[in-house]
């Protein structure tokens, strides 16, 4: 037998948890609930160990020639944290409780979900819809997450909430929202048992006091230290510095480019400012050089990229179209809505006013940020970046088409290609597509794409497996059973 | 306690043996902030909202590594730490001054009115006043300024809409006793209008105390200032804002880069420190029973 | 100069209390506040001071008990009290006797009483230092001493709060504590004066009663005229910090021998007099550190010779100021020389009052 | 001959903060004052003198009563038709430190009432109506330029003095003048005073502690204990034969220099003033009267005319 | 006494409305609170819905009239970030921070207070300008700072103390100094005056003229009324501490209520910031009202 789990892991976390967090059937569509979803929940396909779209309840899966059913059989003697079975029906009731991010597309697309046996569940779909697994098994929805049907009838949503049960390897032991959550390793994981017993989120808001944390020792893992942090725990020794593959681009939104008043409107005034921005010194300054320079909104790692040209920092240039706009003696360009913890805004904001263009920086925490941005009220500028997973034409629906959930852009041709795409089950023909779509972006300045950042992780002397980079696309560390703590710390 | 001293036993009355050099002292840090913020355009060695990223974290001249033109350093984005601190000077004197003198201006009127005329418009305005002034001034701040939203304008207008309260309350008192002294009597029996009365009687009696009340509150303006900006929803940046330059360097502070904390830190303590001397100073200075008879 | 001021007082025996030459002054000696005042009482007597408002009355009163306020300092003389040098003492001997042979009764008994403790902390606590008595009987004795003030349900009064009781009741229970000790020499600055006068009468006479019974020596200060003459054996008259006359209370408001004496008295209005013919002292009193050299008086002075104007004079017998000080004759006097001749007057000797004034002290060889 | 001032059974109550019970600062009191006529007021402290001095001047509303001046009733009179009032009306205050606004120059503070009435005077005319008040009070005209800081109580008091006499009024209010000031600086005051009344025809009313000054220069004198007004009379008569056992029992406590020591030897007033906030029932002074009668102790006394003088007393007749 | 109850009671609920009225009327100011409460996108019949079910479809007063019957009932909203009552997430918050202020309450006071008594013991001496000095610049250190200056020392330099969070003692030590601080500074300066005006009083000169010891003097006649003033204020204080936390406790991730004031405006949770701003304000309220009365109650000079 599998020696029983010990010691207790600690991370010193970025976000601010929530017991909202708890509920996959309201998976707000970013990736902060990750953090909790892989520990507490387990889904019927999801991405694990090194497949974006991994079985894991489930342990086969057909597919029909038509591409319009899937069916699922799942695990033999799956449980719950509480013992109960986990069976076909929970999935079936998970997907159509869930109303997260995705939610109108999935069940629009979705003519039906039918249990077949205790084991066996079928989706079919009204049409062919080759992202159907991206969307349902991927974390771009929260669909695809396994809750007790039995349990959830029971205590309600908001007993849920409270005391929430899932098919995880941890369960939830104690929580003070906004503060700290604790876990415990659950003995009816089907994976395997959990090595470390406790895992314990706690939120420290402020980055310094982070790395103060996790140089005592207090936290055993520290997300999201930047610049003059970063480089401080890069010289430390003990801690290790990490940074997670995660396809996450950070791109400013040129929220006001068809606002017929504003200078943003012109594309000369776009490129300028796409090039009066030096990508290379701010990865420096900002990741320690971890990040990549970006020029696509997509990220370089995701199905579909389109290889842009590069732009060159040039400021002169820069200086010389703002004149060839009308705007010799640059202007005023709104504000520039960033979230808190961005590294990137300020070196931006100084860059552009480098050549001319004057905007106010508007830094909001990031979970405000994303919501302002979802609710496309702001102007000017907004750097914005998304690591939700998926391909590029997830990407592009939510941030390109006209009225995805967080784009600003409003272009026609743009619009009939990705429809034309989403119904094209012919992949190169797909792929043209797609780049077709990324090669208007970048010719028509739609983004000012900046970096693809660098999620940083640091991890302290007592973790021995971190768990960095083992789940494709999670930034986060995991799986949470997998991870070890080094013999005699 | 046979270890006191005689004049332990004996102790002195409170009598004004400051060192008299300390107002000067207050009086030249204030006049060089000052020149600092309105000279700032002049003064400071760099543009301070331009970053040069090249030059991040260059410590101060005159530590190793440091170099002249960038005398106290730069931070984060290469920017020049010393003139980050003049223009700083400007938002915080300014945002700082300007709200003392509103709070100061209004919450003298309101103080004098209530006071003297008394009845409903003192009895509302003391109710608003108490309630106000059960709101701790920072948290009170940043609900205003979750509120409207931050920028130097509404961080003036919050500034003054939480200190007016103080300003009111002790000149009110202040009033109600000056209402029972005499010479306000010996002007009522000898004809004057009310507002006569709270123009040329009350007004100058208070303006001492309010005038001492703003050079302190000065120091506290400021500290909300920075707080305000600490907490972000101050200044926004890249305006040069003390507190924002505080809270931007604490991250700063772990990796060693204790120049972008101390010297801002220090910028707010020093004007802080003058403001409450020279209040205190002016304290003595204008109470006349402590005036010399000539 | 000793022995002239001792026999004033009569006695012939070392006095309870003599002072010699003391000066004091205030910010650290730079503005000087009492200079060369010397006095000298017998056990059981009572020496009333009188001044106007700071003429210095309080600082010597403070100077007495060694206790000058902060920035004050003793420019110079001595103080004895029962056979001590007083301003030879260490600070925990003066402490053994204050409280213990010399109390203090202060003006006001509101605020010499602590708001926070009860009346019978406050007179027990003196009884339990000094006379070492456990708490129970120091309270026992507290009791007594306020029955003997005259207040009723002295027991009761006891665990009451000094803002409880009226300011007659109040100034009765400063007494108390001033007696607690049974002191030798009671201080009283001003007792009475914020008294109204029915209540005043009734205070003096039971401090007087008290004396008769206790035999303490009293300095008794007051600005009030008509409270010394009624209750005082002698007087000293002080003026911009120096006692101008002093002498037995018949001798002093009788035949008074400074010009300031005798102005004070005539100034105040009589029943049936009218004002508008009050004959009032021009000017007004200097204020410390203001008294150049010369008579501090001088400038209101209606006798005023140039010599005054020079010198100060110092305390010596005198004879009465024969004069007439209407102030219509005033200005004519001020400027020519007196009339009469001092040492001729027929009364210096029956007199045994002593003046600081040039012009009505009887010189050297005349006293001789 | 109709009085210049009359009080008409004037009550004033403060309420007590905090409670039900109220301060009977003044009950039931009538007087008048005749023009050029001084009325000395006595009383030991809190037995409502500057509370009478307050309803004179109208910087209140008595609680019950009525205030006539010049035989009109000024109930309810507010505003500009009170100014003929203030300006025949002044005013001069016991605490001579208190009574000058620290902040104005003398001039300006001798100026102030003419700035409030309705004379309209250019700044030189008002400069030398200054400077002649300043001359009455015997102060040099320069210290106008000077702020109260640099002045001694007695300057202070001439300078008050200066500034109620200013608008030439028919009445002044003097609220304990002398009892802030120094022995040697009252008899001036009171000489001073004497002598404007004499050349302006003015009317005082006199309030003091110090009873041979009040008798000094009052033609009326009038008793006051907690609230009530004793006994009223002419001056001389009262001073030298009281009626009322109070008005006697006060006379006699006076300790003078005489040095015959007949009050000492005399009297032995006994009890405590009387609290206004708790007044004993009856007539207010029979726990302290050596005459009082089981009557006194039930019945409060009324005003009666006794001679000349108007007494409260069950005991006299 | 009963009516000075009465009027001090109800003063306290005129106050309370007012605030109540001020916290209400502003945060309406911010915006229709649907839109935030929405996922983006939300259809114009689910905002319809919504604003229902807020009441938000009613005029103000009636609005207000909800607001503060709500309130009464312990029901403050709930919370947009973490989809709680608000009310929970405050309770759950209010012990950190009572402890925290609690500590720096008693820290502050002694200090205070043992400073101030010696600076006016030892008036215009070098003590008494040492303390003077260090008391000045307590008052002129912003909170913010002084933390960080000690995080430097402490935790960075010297590796002593934990930076941050909640734990044992040590977690303590950092964020009492911090938060007293400035409120020791201001108790020592009241202290030292407040000691030397009652040093220089008529009953502390008689305490000496009885003879007395200098301790007895100080303690029993100086000390204990030279501590009213400042213990009122403390007392005031107290929840003042509470609320005035914010900066320390972000600054040291305490997860007391500051902190969730400042969250809630990071996150722009309205709810959250209404509620922590409106209950401050009551408990400061509260708190004088019994501080009145108590004193009332207790100085022998107050009672009625
Ligand atoms: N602490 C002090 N520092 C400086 N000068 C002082 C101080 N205390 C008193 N004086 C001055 O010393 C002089 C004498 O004061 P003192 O109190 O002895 O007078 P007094 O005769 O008692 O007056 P009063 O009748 O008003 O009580 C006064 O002019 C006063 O202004
Ligand atoms: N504004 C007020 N509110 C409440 N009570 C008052 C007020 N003014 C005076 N009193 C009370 O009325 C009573 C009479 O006061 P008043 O000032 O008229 O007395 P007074 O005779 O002038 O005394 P004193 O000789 O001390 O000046 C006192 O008990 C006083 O406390
Ligand atoms: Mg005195
Ligand atoms: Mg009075």
């Amino acid at each position: 037998a599998p020696a029983a789990p010990q010691g207790t892991l600690t991370w010193g976390l970025s976000l601010s948890l929530t017991s909202t967090f708890f509920d996959p059937g309201e998976t707000p569509g970013t990736g902060a609930p990750l953090l909790l979803q892989y520990a507490q929940h387990d889904a019927v396909i999801r991405p694990i160990a090194g497949n974006p779209s991994g079985l894991s309840l489930a342990d086969k899966l057909e597919q029909s020639d038509d591409g319009l059913t899937y069916t699922f059989t799942l695990r033999p003697n799956l449980r719950f944290q509480n013992g109960d079975a986990l069976t076909a029906e929970d999935v079936k009731f998970s997907f159509d409780r869930y109303r997260g991010a995705g939610a109108k597309l999935l069940k629009d697309k979705v003519a039906e979900v039918a249990v077949l046996d205790p084991l066996r569940v079928r989706f079919k779909l009204k049409e062919p819809w080759p992202d159907f697994l991206t969307f349902y098994g991927t974390t771009a929805t929260g669909a695809a997450w396994v809750l007790p049907k039995k349990y959830i009838e029971e205590v309600g949503d908001e007993g849920f909430k409270k005391a929430p049960i899932g098919a995880g390897p941890y369960r939830l032991k104690a929580f003070k929202p906004g503060i700290e959550f604790n876990f415990e390793a659950s003995e009816h994981y089907w994976r395997k048992t959990p090595n470390v017993k406790n895992l314990v989120f706690r939120y420290i808001p402020d980055p310094a006091t982070r790395l103060a944390a996790i140089k005592r020792g207090e936290v055993d893992f520290a997300y999201a230290l930047t610049g003059a942090l970063g480089e401080e725990a890069r010289r430390t020794k003990g801690l290790t510095l990490k940074t997670a593959n995660i396809p996450v681009t950070n791109f400013i939104v040129f929220a006001s480019q068809y606002d017929e008043k504003s200078p943003w409107s012109n594309p000369k005034v776009r490129e300028a400012a796409d090039i009066a921005v030096d990508r290379k010194a701010i990865n420096d300054a900002s990741y320690m050089g971890l990040a990549r320079e970006s020029y696509s909104a997509i990220p370089q790692a995701m199905a579909f990229y389109w290889n842009p040209p590069q732009s060159v920092y040039d400021p002169a240039r820069a200086k010389k179209l703002l004149a060839e706009a009308g705007y010799p003696n640059g202007f005023d360009g709104g504000f520039l809505h960033t979230d808190a913890s961005d590294q990137i805004g300020e070196p931006v904001q100084s860059y552009l006013a480098e050549v001319g263009i004057r905007v106010q920086l508007r830094p909001s925490e990031r979970a405000a940020h994303l919501k302002q941005v979802a609710e496309k009220k702001l102007t000017g500028l907004v750097l914005t970046g998304s690591g939700a997973p998926g391909n590029a034409a997830t990407r592009l629906d939510q941030f390109v088409r006209t009225g995805g959930s967080m784009s600003y852009v409003k272009d026609a041709d743009i619009d009939t290609l990705l429809d034309q795409q989403s119904r094209e089950l012919n992949k190169e023909k797909r792929t043209a597509q797609l780049a077709q779509v990324q090669t208007l972006l970048s010719e028509r300045q739609r983004f000012l794409p900046v970096l693809e950042y660098a999620f940083v992780i640091v991890t302290g002397p007592r973790v021995g497996v971190d768990g960095v980079n083992l789940i494709p696309d999670n930034p986060y560390t995991g799986p949470y059973e997998d991870l070890t703590i080094k013999p005699g710390q | 306690m046979s270890a006191l001293p005689a004049s332990a036993a004996v102790p002195a009355a409170p009598r004004k043996a400051r060192w008299r050099g300390l107002p000067y002292i207050a009086f030249a840090i204030l006049g060089v902030f000052l020149i600092m913020a309105l000279g700032a355009d002049f003064i400071a060695p760099h543009n301070p909202e331009r970053a040069a990223l090249s030059l991040r974290y260059l410590p101060p001249a005159w530590v190793d590594g440091g170099r002249a033109a960038y005398f106290l350093g730069t931070d984060h984005l290469g920017r020049d730490v010393l003139s980050q601190l003049i223009f700083g000077a400007r938002i915080s004197l300014i945002v700082g001054g300007t709200s003392v003198v509103i709070a100061g201006v209004l919450g003298t009127a309101i103080g004098i009115a209530a006071g003297y005329l008394g009845g409903w418009f003192d009895q509302v305005m003391m109710r608003l006043v108490d309630a106000w002034l059960a709101l701790p001034s920072l948290v009170f701040a940043i609900f205003l300024a979750a509120v409207v939203g931050p920028s130097e304008t509404n961080l003036v207008v919050i500034l003054a809409a939480v200190y007016w309260t103080r300003y009111a309350r002790v000149v009110r008192s202040e009033v109600l006793s000056l209402r029972e002294r005499d010479f306000v009597r010996l002007a009522i029996v000898a004809g004057a209008s009310p507002s006569r009365i709270m123009a040329r009687h009350l007004l100058p009696n208070v303006a001492n105390t309010a005038i001492v009340l703003a050079t302190l509150m000065l120091g506290s303006v400021i500290v909300t200032e920075a707080s305000l900006s600490f907490l972000g929803v101050g200044v926004p940046p890249p305006r040069p804002a003390w507190g924002l330059m505080l809270s931007d360097g604490r991250k700063g502070l772990m990796a060693g880069y204790w120049w972008l904390t101390v010297f801002p830190g220090l910028c707010i303590m020093l004007v802080v420190l003058a403001a409450s001397l020279i209040g205190d100073w002016l304290r003595d200075r204008l109470d006349p029973s402590l005036r010399p008879l000539s | 100069m000793s022995e002239q001021i001792n026999s004033i007082t009569g006695t012939s025996d070392a006095p309870l209390l003599s002072v010699t030459d003391l000066g004091v002054a205030y910010d650290g000696g730079r503005i000087p506040v009492l200079s060369g005042v010397s006095f000298s009482l017998a056990a059981g007597r009572t020496l009333g001071v009188v001044g106007e408002s700071g003429c210095g009355k309080s600082t010597l009163a403070q100077a007495l008990v060694q206790l000058l306020p902060a920035g004050a300092v003793r420019t110079g003389g001595r103080i004895d009290f029962n056979g001590r040098e007083l301003t030879a003492l260490p600070e925990t001997a003066l402490r053994d006797i204050r409280g213990k042979d010399i109390a203090m009764i202060l003006q006001d008994p509101l605020s010499s009483l602590n708001p926070l403790l009860r009346i019978g902390t406050q007179i027990a606590e003196v009884s339990q230092r000094h006379l070492k008595l456990p708490r129970r009987s120091a309270w026992d004795r507290a009791r007594e001493l306020l029955a003997s003030v005259r207040l009723s349900e002295p027991a009761q009064r006891l665990r009451e709060y000094p803002h409880q009781l009226s300011g007659g009741m109040r100034q009765r229970v400063a007494g108390a504590i001033a007696l607690a000790a049974s002191p030798k020499l009671l201080i009283a600055d001003e007792p009475t004066t914020a008294l109204d006068p029915t209540v005043q009468v009734q205070y003096l006479r039971l401090l007087k009663g008290l004396q008769r019974e206790h035999g303490f020596s009293m300095v008794f200060i007051t600005h009030d005229l008509g409270v010394v003459a009624n209750i005082c054996d002698e007087v000293a008259v002080m003026y911009a910090g120096r006692i101008v006359e002093l002498g037995t209370t018949a001798d002093i408001f009788k035949t008074p021998a400074h010009p300031y004496t005798r102005a004070l008295l005539d100034s105040l209005p009589r029943i049936g007099e009218r004002a508008g013919s009050l004959r009032a002292i021009s000017g007004q009193p200097p204020r410390p550190g203001q008294v150049t050299g010369g008579c501090a008086f001088a400038p209101r002075c209606p006798h005023v010779m140039p010599k005054c104007r020079e010198a100060s004079p110092t305390l010596l017998a005198s004879v009465a100021a024969d004069l007439s000080l209407d102030s219509s004759v005033a200005s004519s006097v001020a400027s020519s020389p007196v009339p009469s001749s001092p040492a001729s007057t027929a009364t210096t000797r029956a007199r045994r009052s002593l003046a600081a004034c040039w012009l009505t002290q009887v010189p050297a060889e005349a006293h001789a | 001959m109709s009085a210049l001032l009359e009080l008409r059974d004037i009550t004033m109550h403060y309420p007590v903060r905090g409670t039900r019970n109220v301060v009977r600062a003044v009950d039931g009191v009538s007087l008048s004052i005749q023009p050029g006529q001084t009325v000395g007021l006595v009383g030991e402290s809190g037995s409502g003198k500057s509370t009478i001095a307050k309803l004179a001047l109208k910087l209140q509303e008595p609680t019950s009563g009525e205030l006539r001046f010049q035989g009109e009733s000024l109930k309810g009179v507010k505003g500009r038709a009170l100014k003929p009032f203030r300006q025949q009306v002044q005013a001069v205050f016991q605490d001579p430190y208190a009574s000058l606004n620290p902040r104005l120059r003398i001039g300006e503070t001798i100026a102030e009432p003419l700035l409030a009435s309705d004379e309209r005077l250019s700044a030189s005319q008002r400069a030398e109506r200054v400077a002649e008040a300043l001359a009455a009070v015997e102060l040099p005209a320069d210290v106008a330029q000077r702020y109260p800081h640099q002045f001694s109580g007695g300057q202070r008091q001439r300078v008050a003095i200066a500034r109620a006499l200013i608008l030439k009024p028919s009445l002044v209010v003097l609220d304990e003048p002398i009892s802030a000031l120094d022995v040697s600086i009252r008899a001036q005051i009171l000489n001073l005073l004497a002598e404007l009344q004499q050349k302006h025809r003015l009317a005082y009313l006199f309030i003091a502690h110090d009873l041979p000054a009040v008798g000094a220069i009052s033609d009326v004198i009038a008793v006051m204990y907690c609230g009530e007004l004793l006994e009223t009379g002419p001056a001389a008569g009262i001073a030298t034969q009281p009626r009322h056992p109070y008005t006697r029992m006060l006379f006699a406590s006076v300790l003078t220099p005489d040095g015959d020591q007949q009050a000492w030897n005399t009297a032995e007033p006994v009890g405590e003033p009387a609290s206004p906030t708790n007044p004993p029932s009856g007539c207010r002074f029979h726990p302290r009267c050596p005459e009082a009668i089981a009557r006194c102790r039930s019945e409060s006394p009324l005003a009666r005319q006794v001679g000349d003088r108007v007494v409260r007393c069950h005991l006299v007749t | 006494m009963l009516r000075f109850f009465y009027t001090r009671v109800g003063y306290a609920v005129v106050s309370l409305f007012v605030l109540t009225l001020t916290v209400f009327l502003l945060t309406r100011l911010t915006g229709d609170p649907t839109l935030m409460l929405l996922e983006p996108g939300a259809s114009a019949a689910d905002i319809a819905a919504l604003r229902t079910r807020l009441g938000l479809d009613h005029s103000l007063p009636v609005q207000f009239w909800f607001f503060v019957v709500d309130a009464l009932q312990g029901d403050f909203g709930t919370s947009i970030y973490h989809g709680m009552p608000v009310i929970d997430l405050y309770l759950e918050r209010l012990p950190n921070s009572l402890m925290l202020a609690g500590l720096a309450f008693i820290w502050s006071l002694a200090l205070g207070l043992a400073c101030g008594v010696l600076a006016a013991l030892y008036a215009n001496t070098r003590w008494d300008h040492a303390i003077r000095f260090v008391a000045l610049g307590g008052l002129a250190m912003p909170p913010f700072w002084l933390g960080m200056l000690l995080v430097l020392f402490f935790s960075v330099r010297l590796d002593w103390l934990p930076s941050s969070g909640d734990g044992g003692w040590a977690n303590f030590v950092m964020p009492v100094i911090t938060l007293g601080w400035y409120f020791s500074a201001a108790y020592m300066r009241l202290t030292r005056s407040s000691m030397l005006e009652v040093l220089s009083s008529d009953y502390v000169k008689l305490a000496r003229l009885k003879g007395l010891r200098p301790w007895t003097v100080i303690m029993q006649h100086a000390f204990r009324n030279a501590v009213i003033p400042v213990l009122t204020l403390a007392a005031i204080n107290l929840v003042s501490m509470v609320n005035s936390a914010v900066v320390v406790e972000t600054l040291f991730a305490w997860p007391g209520i500051g902190r969730l004031l400042y969250e809630g405006i990071s996150f722009r949770d309205f709810p959250v910031i209404q509620t922590t701003v409106l209950l401050s304000g009551v408990m400061i309220i509260l708190v004088n009202l019994l501080a009145d009365l108590l004193s009332s109650a207790l100085d022998p000079r107050i009672r009625l």
